[in-house]
């Protein structure tokens, strides 16, 4: 049997992420991507229902601060992410499940390495499991 | 791969309230400065990537304005309204399409004609400066059959004032030579009207169904204290900027030149600095004199840009402010000297009627006086023709440009209104637009007059400093290549970034045309869900989302469409769904992505 | 050949739970357990709140003594913050306090207990109701229990948002106080209540006390019951609700402890059974007697009759006259019998609404002075009050953030599980012979559990809610025999 | 006389709040009783459950079902309920959303086992005893139902016809259902009987939220000074009104208390607590960049807040709709 690579649901800022790439290519290797006009358009029910969903980790690429093309759309998401982490804890799911990453790759080409990156670093959590709830926090 | 498609223009509707970011309201042509601000900021950072792009940058910019290349040395009008101004400095709009421009210039000679079914009218072009050139553009794009009359032997007219060290000549040859080229344009040189028995009703027998008339100032104002003209200025060593200018230019005027020589400037607009700049790159110890103070913001201050002032002084050019000139001395023909008063006041609420304190007058020698204290029309032409009214002022409609006594003549460009590069470049616009309405029989008036309103400044927690411009130092730079280094790539797409893009999408549409999205989403509100809780307005950057009381003291948000850039904020902070993105494919492609999980 | 009775759910109380009985050879009753057959974990769930909201979770511990909780949690908090509430604050919890024992105690004695004594336990079951109580005792009694009722939980809404689950109680304070008009409204209240609480009495007496057969049941031995007693008393061992010392007596009516509820860990034990998910508590320094009454046991009981019992007297005079007259009818201090609870809790009601007409001509009441926010954190305290059902405790402990880390709440029903059991089983004993049961019999049984008033809800506070109790009596094989169908 | 319809009252894994709201229709529960034929209450009438066996499918009219799903026979009662009835209505946040006990969700079965039968102070327990699904007690076998390790709200267990708000729903909402029922004047199947709009639109400190209303540290309720007109939020005090549906008569916020969210999503709204957490975070403002993590620290506990009556409804924790309902 092959040994279990998590899925990540990833959400890329078109201002700042592979804007330049051939949109199949970076398609091509990354699954399960999702292009968006600035992240400050992912919602908190996006990343909940994408968890629940069976992502076991949901990897949010946005422009870095200060460089968002519609002012601080990056930065309303990355107060989500600090405030949807502290709900996950209490839901017994690894905060570390959802990253948001601030930079800027108009080729796309750090797009694989991101996922990559965070697979590894949420792999030895297991596949998520909802039901499962919080012991003592 | 960079880039653009043409979908997406953005469109600049006559007559329609339009909410614009301010370098857009403040630019005479409107040229789209946010959109192509946008696109150098998504700029490939390897160097030949990005030269595609700028590549259609430059395509983009040229069908609007053919002489973007020219502006981009000369005009930075639009920086003067930037909302950045207030934080931290304006966009370096004008370095920015420079940088296009340092690279388009070159591919101007490559530039395919456009492909234009000449199914119009015959129209008369006198006077091939930008105003001439712009109508010229406009009216052979629409389909008319245009020829240029130009006095000179080449085109450009007032253009050719601008010296090399500002304005390469190369960047102005180019720009003139193949924007008749591309847009399909006759040009007749050393044509002047009104010069022997060319006139305008004959060029109407010749065929040609309408006139457009911009000669621009080619007159030389003479220096004058109260009423009369100065005696002296016939003298030997007196002469006028803008001849002294045009000889330059034209090569007539051999390096050191003035060498070792004592040259006086007399005047304070932006063409006496030229002058002063130029004659000290000839080798002369300059001094300007100037009615106005020091103080560019009072009533009287100096009207020329900080820049040149600044550059003046770098280069030791002497300046002296508040003095007029009383008399200029001779010997035997020789210019000698002139008397200076200490001038009071410039402006009274009559207009121009300088004041002088003739007790404090100083006496300033030189070898050289250049007279620069602006330049006119030939009025006696237009006279001649019958264009002037009783009170001998231009006698036209000031909307349409039209004559009011000929009506198939139009006026614009300096000889209505000395002014800047890009106002007349407007006149010739709007003449090409009455021209084709004119033609079409249609109304010369409805719907032209525009309201823009100017976007306020985005709320942003990252307001950064401007730039600085790089100048060659002053000792480095006494020759005639250009002091200012224009942008690199990366500070290009720095500076692009910098921009707070303040003008509503629908007026931009970069992201469209660039792929980033297919279609402008719109935000829409959903009122039998909202509460009124106002968390919509606290979070949009733009104002766009709004309060309005809706009977018994309750209020339910609004989005003004005209500010509103759809970036969604406000759609995930309703805590109750009664904000939607119309348009917007995220929800598909989020689903997809779960169902491939 | 094997017969069936069942009987489910057990109505007319305030929870569910689950009763078995087991018949010998002869058909006598040899054993009867009652069971609680939920657990919800509110200790556990609470753990990693802001405990300030503790006020706003623990009155869904249970809907019916919801301001029981509610104002435990409040007292708790003052501790944990280390403020005393201001004076005016203090008088408005004990005026909404005191009105919730008037609307509580009136719906369990109107709604749950009159049937059985108004009806009569062998009165028609369809009859058996507040609709069949109206129907003798005349519908403008009923609509005016339902007034009073109104309008003391309107008092309890002024205060805390709502009445079946009261809200917003905060360290050192009320979230509201009261207008001068507001209060006017307060003392007509107070009045109507006092004047109906004077009524109830004198209503139970005519249809108990001049009724031999209701009489007799509650005086009956089956309904006796041998414990020890534990009630709040303030510092004239006075019965009080709102604030006091814990103080237990024996079977035989000696002082056997007075401590402080912050000591409660070192007096209260809770036993734990397999057979059911409630904690049988008891006096953890006589250790664990199992289901046993008299002098042997460590069992104590909780609620009306108990505070009569441990008190010297009540705090009011009206009260005082009732419950000496009780007293005398029963033989004296302490009663054991249960059936009793109700009349005890009827002079309770009194006493409530005679000390409401003093808090509501208190000129204090108007006071803007309703909160002390001059916090010290201690980060922890045991909120204790006398609930309508019995002695309640609420036990926090938090981080020096004030987030719960720990929770252990001991309520009224608790108290009293054992002696339920062995209240049951007693009733079985004597109106259960052989599988041949009258259904009216197996009400009697239902009496017995029902005058407690226990409030399962409360009692699962570790268990969500309820399940139907039903009774069901079983051979000496362990089947089920005997069913009486009932309502149809 | 015409047939009364049939009416029943039952009450799942709750408080018996919602019985005490019934109770609390005051007089009108007098006609409400006249009109119908209550035929199953267990908390205040006499009639027994295998009555309601014997019944036909769909035979009661309607069935009024509050709390939530805890253990079998909550689930068995429901599903009895459902198959005799016509109509079930939803009663109450337990059943809507699982309500308050469902923050259990957030902790295990065995977690709070081990507290209550083991470790609290107050245990006495020696053995070690845990209560038993099946016991023998000197020779006599008793039986328990198992308890779910998880709170379910009514929805995820059976068919659910229409739902009422609150906790507990208020008098006038319950009488507007059930007259509806009686007058078979309904809304389309699915709907929440109760106003549709949040909070806000009925909240009078609604006027005094600021135009750009900035956080820049969440407040707890104990330290502020309340007055009873400026809104809650901006006095930097957490209160659920913006996401929570309106109709419970503002009884918590007229009081000086913020609102908690009982009355749960507005209609189109899935998770009222994920929506009103992008809502929070929209209003936090931090300093600069590094100061972002100190702000939001000031919203402590959040799960407990935005989902303290909707954790069992919760995006994370309801069943996925492609899945059948099932009932563990």
């Amino acid at each position: 049997m092959d040994e279990y690579k998590p899925n990540i649901l990833c959400f890329k800022c078109n201002f700042g992420w592979g804007y330049l790439d051939d949109k199949t290519e970076v398609k091509a290797i990354v699954k399960n991507m999702v292009p968006v006009t600035c992240s400050g358009k992912v919602d908190t029910t996006h990343i909940l229902t994408a968890l629940k969903g069976g992502a076991d980790g949901v990897l949010i690429l946005g422009c870095n601060q200060g460089e968002c093309h519609f002012q601080d759309g990056n930065y309303q998401t990355g107060k989500k992410i600090l405030l949807i982490k502290k709900v996950l804890t209490s839901f017994g799911i690894e905060p570390k499940r959802v990253r948001m990453v601030f930079s800027i790759d108009p080729d796309g080409n750090k797009v694989p390495m991101e996922i990559e990156d965070m697979r590894n670093e949420i792999s030895p959590f297991g596949p998520i499991n909802i039901g499962k709830c919080a012991m003592a926090s | 791969m960079w880039k653009t498609e043409c979908g997406g223009r953005t469109r600049v509707e006559p007559a329609v309230k339009q909410f614009l970011p301010p370098c857009q309201v403040q630019c005479p042509i409107n040229e789209d400065i946010q959109r192509t601000n946008v696109l150098i900021s998504l700029l490939p950072e390897d160097p030949n990537a990005a030269l595609e792009g700028v590549q259609q940058i430059g395509d983009y910019l040229y069908e609007r304005n053919p002489l973007f290349t020219v502006c981009g040395y000369v005009c930075g009008l639009c920086e003067l309204e930037c909302n950045y101004s207030s934080q931290g400095g304006a966009i370096r709009r004008r370095l920015l399409k420079r940088f296009i421009s340092d690279s388009y210039t070159y591919n101007l000679d490559e530039k395919e004609e456009f492909n234009i079914i000449k199914n119009k009218e015959n129209v008369a072009v006198v006077g091939g400066g930008p105003a001439g050139l712009m109508c010229a553009f406009d009216l052979s794009k629409r389909g008319y059959r245009v020829t240029v009359y130009e006095a000179s032997p080449r085109l450009g007219g007032a253009l050719w004032l601008i010296p090399q060290y500002r304005l390469p000549e190369k960047v102005l040859t180019a720009a003139l030579e193949n924007l008749v080229r591309i847009a399909g344009i006759d040009v007749k040189y050393n044509m002047r009207i009104g010069d022997g028995k060319l006139t305008l009703d004959k060029l109407k027998n010749e065929g040609y169904k309408a006139i457009f008339m911009c000669r621009g100032t080619p007159t030389p104002r003479v220096l004058t204290f109260g009423k009369d003209p100065l005696e002296g200025q016939d003298l030997s060593g007196v002469m006028y900027g803008h001849d002294f200018l045009y000889e330059v230019s034209h090569g007539n005027i051999t390096k050191d030149y003035f060498r070792g020589q004592k040259v006086t400037v007399i005047g304070g607009g932006n063409v006496a600095f030229d002058v002063a700049r130029t004659a000290r790159r000839l080798g002369a110890e300059v001094s300007v004199v100037c009615l106005e103070c020091e103080n560019k913001s009072s009533r009287d201050g100096i009207p020329a840009d900080h820049e040149e002032i600044k550059g003046a002084w770098e280069e030791g050019i002497e300046i002296n402010y508040s003095r007029g000139v009383k008399k200029i001395h001779g010997e035997s023909g020789i210019f000698k000297k002139i008397e200076c008063p200490l001038c009071t006041s410039v402006f009274d609420d009559a207009g121009f009627n300088p004041k002088f304190d003739t007790d404090d007058t100083m006496f300033i020698e030189g070898d050289v006086l250049i007279i620069t204290v602006g330049s006119g029309p030939d009025k006696l032409a237009l006279e001649k023709e019958g264009l002037l009214d009783e009170r001998g002022r231009l006698a036209i409609d000031p909307l349409s440009l039209q004559s009011k006594t000929k009506e198939w003549i139009f006026l614009g460009g300096d000889v209505r209104k000395i002014g800047f590069m890009v106002e007349a470049m407007r006149d010739g616009l709007y003449a090409a637009e009455s021209i084709e309405r004119y033609m079409r029989g249609l109304d010369m008036h409805e719907g032209r007059t525009r309201a823009f309103e100017a976007q306020d400044i985005p709320k942003s927690r990252h307001y950064k400093h401007e730039p600085d411009v790089v100048w060659i130092p002053p000792e480095k730079r006494m020759h005639f290549q250009l002091f200012e280094r224009g942008f690199t790539l990366k500070e290009a797409r720095e500076e692009a970034k910098r921009c707070l893009t303040c003008g509503p999408c629908i007026s931009c549409k970069a992201c469209i045309s660039i792929g980033l999205q297919d279609e402008l989403p719109t935000v829409t509100v959903h009122e039998e869900r909202c509460s009124g809780c106002g968390i919509c307005t606290s979070i949009c950057y733009y104002g766009s989302a709004q309060m309005k009381h809706v009977g018994d003291n309750k209020v339910k948000s609004t989005t003004d469409m005209f500010q509103c850039k759809a970036c969604g904020m406000c759609v995930v902070a309703c805590p109750t769904l009664a904000r939607e993105l119309i348009g917007c494919d995220l929800e598909t492609k989020f689903n997809g992505a779960l169902a491939a999980l | 050949m094997s017969q069936k009775i069942t009987i489910s759910p057990i109505t007319r109380l305030e929870g569910h739970g689950k009763i078995e009985i087991f018949l010998n050879d002869k058909g006598d009753v040899e054993d009867a357990f009652w069971q609680v057959v939920e657990l919800r974990g509110f200790e556990r769930f609470c753990i990693g709140r802001p405990v300030e909201e503790m006020t706003r979770i623990v009155p869904n511990i249970c809907g019916v003594c919801p301001s029981a909780h509610h104002m435990a949690a409040t007292k708790a908090l003052d501790q944990i913050y280390g403020v005393e509430p201001t004076p005016a604050a203090r008088l408005i919890r004990e005026l909404e306090f005191n009105a919730f024992y008037i609307e509580d105690h009136y719906i369990h004695f109107f709604f749950l207990a009159a049937p059985d004594f108004v009806v009569g336990p062998h009165g028609d079951p369809k009859e058996r109701n507040i609709l069949g109580v109206i129907g003798k005792v005349g519908k403008e009694i009923g609509l005016k229990v339902i007034d009073i009722r109104k309008r003391n939980r309107d008092i309890i809404r002024h205060i805390f948002s709502k009445a079946p689950h009261p809200e917003g109680g905060l360290p050192g304070g009320v979230p509201r106080g009261f207008t001068e008009e507001e209060r006017r409204t307060v003392k007509e209240t107070a009045d109507l209540s006092l004047e109906f609480a004077q009524f109830a009495v004198k209503l139970f007496k005519d249809l108990v006390l001049e009724n031999k057969e209701s009489l007799a049941l509650i005086t009956d031995e089956a309904y006796k019951l041998k414990t020890y007693y534990m009630s709040l008393v303030d510092d004239d061992n006075k019965v009080t609700f709102y604030d006091g010392k814990v103080k237990v007596i024996t079977p035989d009516g000696k002082e056997f402890a007075k401590f402080d509820p912050v000591d409660y860990v070192d007096h209260i034990g809770e036993w734990v059974e397999p057979w059911t998910y409630i904690r049988l508590t008891h006096l953890k320094k006589l250790g664990w007697s199992g289901l046993v009454e008299g002098d042997k046991t460590s069992l104590y009981r909780v609620a009306p009759l108990a505070r009569l019992n441990v008190a010297d007297g009540m705090k009011t005079p009206l009260a005082q006259k009732e419950a000496e007259m009780m007293f005398e009818v029963l033989g004296g201090k302490p009663a054991h019998n249960t059936l009793a609870m109700h009349w005890a809790r009827l002079i309770c009601a009194l006493q409530a609404a005679e000390h409401n007409v003093m808090i509501a001509n208190d000129p204090l009441l108007t006071s803007k002075d309703i909160r002390n926010m001059d916090f010290k954190m201690t980060g922890k305290g045991v909120g204790c009050v006398e609930a309508p059902r019995g002695t309640l405790f609420h036990h926090y402990e938090t981080d020096e953030k004030g987030i719960l880390t720990k929770a252990n709440l001991i309520v009224a029903t608790q108290n009293n599980a054992g002696p339920i059991c062995m209240s049951v089983k007693k009733a079985a004993q004597a109106f259960v012979k052989g599988p041949d049961v009258k259904e009216g019999f197996l009400n009697m049984v239902e009496m017995a559990f029902r005058a407690y008033d226990p409030c399962l809800s409360c009692a699962t506070h570790a268990l969500p809610g309820e399940m139907p109790l039903s009774v069901s009596i079983r051979d000496s094989k362990g089947e089920v025999i005997r069913a009486i169908e009932r309502g149809v | 006389m015409a047939v009364k319809p049939k009416v029943a009252i039952y009450w799942l894994g709750g408080c018996g709040g919602c019985d005490e709201a019934i109770v609390d229709l005051n007089e009108a529960i007098l006609h409400v009783a006249n009109a119908v034929d209550i035929v199953l209450w267990p908390v205040a009438m006499d009639f027994k459950y295998s009555s309601i066996e014997k019944m036909n499918d769909g035979e009661i009219t309607l069935s009024l079902l509050h709390g939530n799903v805890r253990n079998s026979e909550h689930a068995e009662m429901a599903m009895l309920l459902r198959r005799k009835s016509q109509l079930v209505l939803s009663f109450g946040a337990c059943a809507n959303y699982g309500g308050t006990p469902a923050l259990a969700n957030f902790r295990s079965k065995k977690d709070i086992f081990d507290w209550v039968y083991r470790d609290s102070p107050t245990v006495v327990n020696p053995k070690g005893t845990y209560p038993q699904t099946i016991s023998e007690v000197n020779g006599k076998t008793l039986i328990l139902p198992e308890i779910f390790d998880h709170v379910y709200a009514l929805n995820q267990v059976i068919d659910v016809d229409y739902y009422l708000p609150g906790c507990p729903p208020p008098p006038d909402l319950i009488l507007n259902a059930v007259s509806a029922v009686l007058s078979g004047k309904l809304p389309p199947k699915g709907t929440t009987l109760s106003p549709h709009m949040a909070m806000c639109d009925a909240c009078e400190r609604n006027k005094t939220k600021p135009f750009k209303l900035e956080i820049k540290e969440m407040k707890r309720i104990h330290e502020v000074e309340m007055d009873n007109e400026t809104c809650f939020l901006a006095k930097g005090v957490i209160c659920m009104g913006p996401a929570t549906r309106s109709g419970c008569g503002n009884t918590c916020v007229s009081t000086n208390t913020p609102c908690r969210g009982c009355f749960g999503p507005v209609s189109h709204s899935c998770d009222s607590g994920a929506k009103f957490l992008s809502a929070i975070a929209s209003l936090l403002q931090a300093e600069n960049d590094d100061q972002v993590e100190r702000v939001v620290d000031t919203v402590v506990d959040p799960a407990g807040y935005f989902y303290r009556f909707t954790q069992a409804a919760s995006i994370l924790h309801k069943f996925d709709e492609n899945k059948n309902r099932r009932c563990p």
